[in-house]
């Protein structure tokens, strides 16, 4: 397949929530993302021992989806996507999974006859393949896999992703060794190869289902690096070396839509603002209202350029005002309530604007994914069309030379050091892939499981 | 220029009015009785007219003896219920309908010479330390209003009332409200209490702090979501059915 | 103490939020309320069992403090608020309540030495007066309020609030019939009269302690009636007839401020909007982050003129992000972050617009706090300066006025034969308070419990 | 015209960049030895360089004995934990300290015939179904660094083989993370194998899911919070304290 070498847009500034050059339309009404208009995403996930046995998870599943239709009802919500993420019981039996996503669609047809309420339903199949563990191409959990997209696309998914593996056990070593070399490595690289592979088989079983392939995330890696840099007060890892990690993510997550998908993209890419600039596909975001899955510092500015906002994941349990999923239902809602009064007044850009002030300096990660600066390093990545390795490579170079420049963004000594460092490692770099993989097939041989042949090599 | 709401013509990719489209066209109750003096005991209860109750029923009860105006209460009762449950009617005419019903009963009760026999006797209470007590008293009002003793303990009660009113009362049924997370313990204790005792009854509670799990990891509670389903738990205690059976029934334990 | 007589503002639009005309410092920092900015204000509530000791309860409300203290060193966040809302054990121990205020002051005094996080604490004394069981003016429960009042203001609180509940007898009889009359008589007329009376007492305190004397909520009367009007589902009470309440309790909570009470309002104080229209204190509001404590229809129209953020209440647990207290503390730094953002780029109005916009028409309630709307109800109010009674009643005729008269504004019949009914049944009231306090003293001597001598009859 | 984000001076009143006010003056680790070539395997290890310790550690093996270069790799970390501890080193710095020390170690070691005691076993996993593991390596590299033997039997590992290992390295401590609601019931499970093996030590379970009122549930769970404060519970354990104490101390339970 070929791959992007342009934009989706003449200009950032062109790019705004609810509108996306590549419409997308799912599930029953449909829900139509990118036509001027922004939905709620809420992502449920089971209690501990709900997965004790099928009975037990059914129900809990009916109940989660239940709580999210009525909710949405109740407040007036012209409409909701549903994702499920399997867990790993799910994936494990793709007979669970289908009878999951039977159950849900048939809930979701009854709100729909009975009150009109649009809805559609996310497949994310779990990503069983722990590439120090089991082979990426051959292996029980690869089976299980492929077979849990079959079954819960006939189920009644009408959209199917991931958050995939590849690369992330020389990232993770890489990462926690601060080393970018690694990064570009597991990511742009790694990561990026294993998508080519697996996603051909997602779009085939998507369409032959008709339904619509999603999009993929660098969760595994670009978030695990996130989430160790963390807020101001922690010492995991420098925020700018995380924001590094998120350029490759750019040029990697990019591959699903290479290979077919059309988006809407997952939730947890927060790389998604710059694919949305390149490929014009509904993107799906979240920020304030996932903050019951985890901290972040950029939780109003990645909902710039959004299609579909989402809590990410909420645990299903009893607050005062309800179910857990009840409550992030109803955020969700009203988030989203305001970004459509936005459009329908006439000022979205400026509401856009407002929440782009809000966490354009905050943190390096904002800095980055604000929709100005993630349109440069969209451009940077489709300049170099001929490899993963060098598309990933010109993203870290932008994104660097990006924070490098910006006076308005505040960095401590550590932050700027290892900035520094990171650029001047990636100066060193060798100018084609071939040399780069030789490099690190040889350096890496040491990261523990590490297999080549997992990816083609 | 941006525009301001009263710019907007169309809200729907803002809001939907949901309840514009399932609201049901309005209708009256059934007629229960043949009988004009009959029905217009019912009709009172349905329209909540207590002055109208009254009078029919001191007619009534000399034509037709205290235990038929009694059953046509009940039946004016039933068609008020069904009002409510296709959303013709809200909770606040119910509960003028069960006012209503309430002057009758007292007058025909009365006629009998005594309380009329119920169909079964319910204890009910907010918990120590909770004033929150309008869901309970909903719910009072509709276990009445089907035809079970309420002894309504009011709130912030004891842990010991409670168990010595269901004892003194042979209670078919006790009912625990609590909207707060540092007052629902009582329901344990009293669960407690009441095993030590050897006492064991259904013991339902509600209200908003409540959680099924909660109500479900001590013995005896069965979780109550909307006071609406008040009647329904009365009348399967009074029936026998132990709290387990209930349990299973009305629970969703995972 | 004279009544209001005029607005604090010439036009509803030169209401907006973080503004207020009367400006309020509190705590360390200080907490600047009114003066172009808006703080979050985070409410925790304890676990079950907690309460069991006296050594328990402080490990958790220290650990609750640490928790919201810490997200907003972590982010960013300017300031925050902290209110504890009592719990029966603390009220009702006041040496409890002073002890629990006092260890949350020091880790508050801790975070603005090491990081310079502003902060102010709030005590919200439960009322313990339930009208039927207690007598409202001399009571083992007045007692113990007045000595939590005094311990909690000792022991480090910045301001002093209350929820009273004068009038809730009457109330909770006549709002389950549906009955206007009683409404206007427990929420206009006798909760009035005992926050008159309780009020003085509570300003004493606050200005013996040389702190703030904050604000009270119709929470017992217009939360319970919005509440049982519910979402579009429900069938408990008609939404016209909750916004008919609501119009009664901004005529009511207006009397804290005629009293000497300065705000921050109350967070659960919907009626707020009209209350800063015609006072101009600074007001606590809450809305799309406190889905976690209950459901509602205006969740975004109730930020357009507030100065303090809150989620109401939410209960210590765990959830995938930290705790729950880290979870909210979050989304409303970032709610807050954004309104922020809009005021320092001057664009401001056009976020507040935005928000009017997601619920003008949801439903009458957000359509009533509308702050145009707002407005109109405020200056009803202050036309009638003589009684509460007839001040309660102008407001419930013009709110009953503007819902009949916007045709954007849809009403189910149901809906629309509960407000005629009430509009009918008030415009048969007596012209003088007199007449309508002996009608009402001899209707409701049937409601159990009512003692008209709580009230001072 | 509105203004853009380019147009505003001062962020101050929108964030407060915290990290800024409280970023910590850059230092250097203190000398551990006046002796150059102690000297050079402990900067080796501050700098986490693995070929200065490497090359130091052959010459001081020859010149001080293998105990002293592992005292003076030791007390290298030392330094390191309190850089980190400061804020001066982030967690990638320690890790390649890590890295570096165990390269002095490994020699040092050879060079004494076999492993060097070490101070307590720790055998440690990611729960049945569980793939993260991040946290768990973090965690391991730490524990290793502080002079314990680590068993990391890796992630998705069943139940038995965890006890299994417990008993055949008598280890003194177990540890668990797992990051999602439906695994870390693995832990109880885990907990009362031991039970019924009649094998106690106390069990460290963390992760992002996990509780501590989760983990405290079960017999012989101790919470963790950070994995930095693996070898603490490491040294715990192995003096022999038992889990019962070691909840007392790092667990706040209500
Ligand atoms: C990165 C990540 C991944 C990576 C995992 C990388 C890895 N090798 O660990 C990848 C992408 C592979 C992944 C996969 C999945 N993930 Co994931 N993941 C995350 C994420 C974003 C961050 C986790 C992380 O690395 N944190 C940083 C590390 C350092 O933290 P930590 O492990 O908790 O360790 C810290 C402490 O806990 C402690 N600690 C931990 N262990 C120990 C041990 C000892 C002895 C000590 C002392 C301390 C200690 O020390 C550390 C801090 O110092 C979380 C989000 C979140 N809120 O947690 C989701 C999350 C855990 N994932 C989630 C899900 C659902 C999944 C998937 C099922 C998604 C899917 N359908 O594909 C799959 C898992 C499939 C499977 N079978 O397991 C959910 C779990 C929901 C739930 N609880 O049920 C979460 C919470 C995301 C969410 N909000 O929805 N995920
Ligand atoms: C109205 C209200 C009040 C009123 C109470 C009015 C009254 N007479 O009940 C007043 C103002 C007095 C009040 C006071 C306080 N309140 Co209050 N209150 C509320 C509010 C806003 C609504 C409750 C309500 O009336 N709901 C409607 C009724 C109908 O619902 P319900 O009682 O739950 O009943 C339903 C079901 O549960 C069920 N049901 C209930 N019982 C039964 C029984 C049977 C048999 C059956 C079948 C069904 C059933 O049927 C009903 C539906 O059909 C809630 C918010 C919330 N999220 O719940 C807070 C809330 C309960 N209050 C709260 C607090 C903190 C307080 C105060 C402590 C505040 C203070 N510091 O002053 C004081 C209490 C002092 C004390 N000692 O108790 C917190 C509780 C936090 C917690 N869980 O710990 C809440 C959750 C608000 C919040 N989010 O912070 N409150």
């Amino acid at each position: 397949m070929p791959k992007y070498t342009s934009m989706a847009y003449k200009s950032w500034d062109d790019m705004i929530f609810g509108t996306a050059p590549h419409p997308v339309s799912i599930g029953i009404g449909p829900i139509e993302l990118g036509k001027k208009h922004v939905y709620p995403q809420i992502v449920p996930h089971p209690r501990p021992g709900s997965e004790a046995t099928k009975e037990k998870i059914l129900r809990e599943y009916q109940r989660m989806t239940d709580d999210a239709l009525g909710r949405c009802v109740a407040l007036g919500f012209p409409g909701l996507v549903i994702e499920f993420e399997h867990i790993y019981q799910m994936t494990s039996q793709p007979e669970w999974a289908a009878a999951i996503f039977t159950q849900a669609k048939g809930q979701m047809q009854d709100y729909y006859d009975k009150y009109g309420l649009k809805s559609a339903l996310v497949s994310t199949v779990a990503d069983l393949r722990k590439p120090d563990m089991v082979h990426m191409r051959h292996s029980q959990e690869l089976d299980w896999m492929l077979a849990s997209f079959e079954s819960t696309a006939a189920g009644g998914a009408d959209v199917l992703s991931i958050e995939s593996m590849g690369g992330k056990e020389v990232f993770d070593y890489a990462v926690q060794r601060q080393d970018i070399k690694g990064v570009i490595f597991g990511i742009g690289v790694l990561s990026s190869r294993d998508m080519e592979w697996l996603w051909q088989k997602i779009v085939a079983t998507a369409k032959k289902n008709n339904i619509t392939p999603g999009g993929d995330t660098d969760c595994a890696r670009g978030n695990t690096a996130m989430f160790l840099a963390g807020g101001y007060t922690a010492t995991d890892l420098p925020h700018t070396f995380a924001a590094l990690a998120r350029a490759c993510s750019a040029a990697r997550s990019l591959v699903a839509y290479e290979q077919g998908a059309t988006g809407p993209s997952k939730d947890c890419a927060y790389e998604d603002p710059i694919i949305k600039a390149i490929t014009g596909v509904p993107i799906s975001m979240e920020g304030v209202a996932s903050a019951c899955a985890h901290s972040e510092m950029q939780s109003n500015i990645v909902s710039a350029v959004v299609d579909l906002w989402s809590n990410e994941a909420v645990e299903y349990h009893d607050m005062f005002a309800g179910s857990s999923v009840e409550v992030f239902t109803e955020i969700l809602g009203y988030n989203v309530a305001q970004m459509n009064a936005a459009i329908e007044l006439g000022t979205a850009k400026e509401l856009r604007d407002i929440n782009i002030a809000s966490d354009k300096y905050r943190d390096v990660h904002g800095f980055m994914l604000s929709p100005d600066n993630a349109y440069e390093i969209g451009k940077a990545i489709v300049s170099k069309v001929d490899s993963y390795y060098l598309r990933s490579k010109a993203a870290v170079l932008k994104t660097a030379d990006l924070i490098a420049a910006d006076k308005k963004l505040v960095l401590t000594e550590h932050e700027r050091e290892a900035l520094d460092k990171a650029r001047k490692e990636v100066d060193q770099l060798p100018d084609n892939e071939g040399d780069f993989v030789d490099m690190c097939l040889s350096e890496y041989k040491k990261v523990p499981g590490f297999d080549p042949t997992s990816y083609g090599y | 220029m941006a525009r301001t709401v009263a710019d907007i013509a169309d809200f729907t990719p803002i809001f939907v009015r949901y309840d514009v489209k399932i609201a049901p066209k309005k209708r009256g109750a059934e007629d229960v009785s043949a009988d004009p003096v009959l029905q217009a005991i019912a009709r009172g209860v349905v329209d909540g007219d207590e002055d109208v109750v009254s009078d029919a029923t001191d007619k009534a009860i000399a034509a037709k003896g205290p235990e038929t105006v009694i059953d046509t209460l009940i039946a004016g009762m039933r068609e008020v219920s069904k009002l409510w449950d296709d959303g013709v009617y809200f909770l606040p005419q119910v509960i003028l309908s069960s006012d209503a019903l309430m002057v009758g009963l007292t007058k025909a009760e009365d006629a009998m010479g005594g309380k009329a026999t119920k169909k079964g006797t319910v204890v009910m209470h907010c918990a120590h330390g909770d004033i929150h007590d309008i869901g309970k008293n909903i719910a009072a009002a509709l276990i009445r209003a089907n035809g079970f003793l309420v002894i309504d303990l009011g709130s912030d009660v004891p842990e010991d009332t409670v168990v010595k009113a269901i004892k003194d009362n042979k209670a078919h049924l006790v009912t625990g409200t609590a909207l707060m997370t540092t007052t629902m313990s009582a329901f344990a204790k009293i669960s407690d209490m009441l095993k030590k005792e050897g006492v064991e009854l259904p013991f339902v509670c509600g209200g908003g702090a409540v959680s099924e799990e909660y109500v479900t990891s001590y013995d005896m509670g069965v979780y109550a979501d909307v006071a609406k389903d008040g009647p329904g738990f009365a009348a399967d205690a009074s029936s026998g059915m132990s709290w387990q059976d209930m349990r299973a029934k009305w629970n969703l334990v995972v």
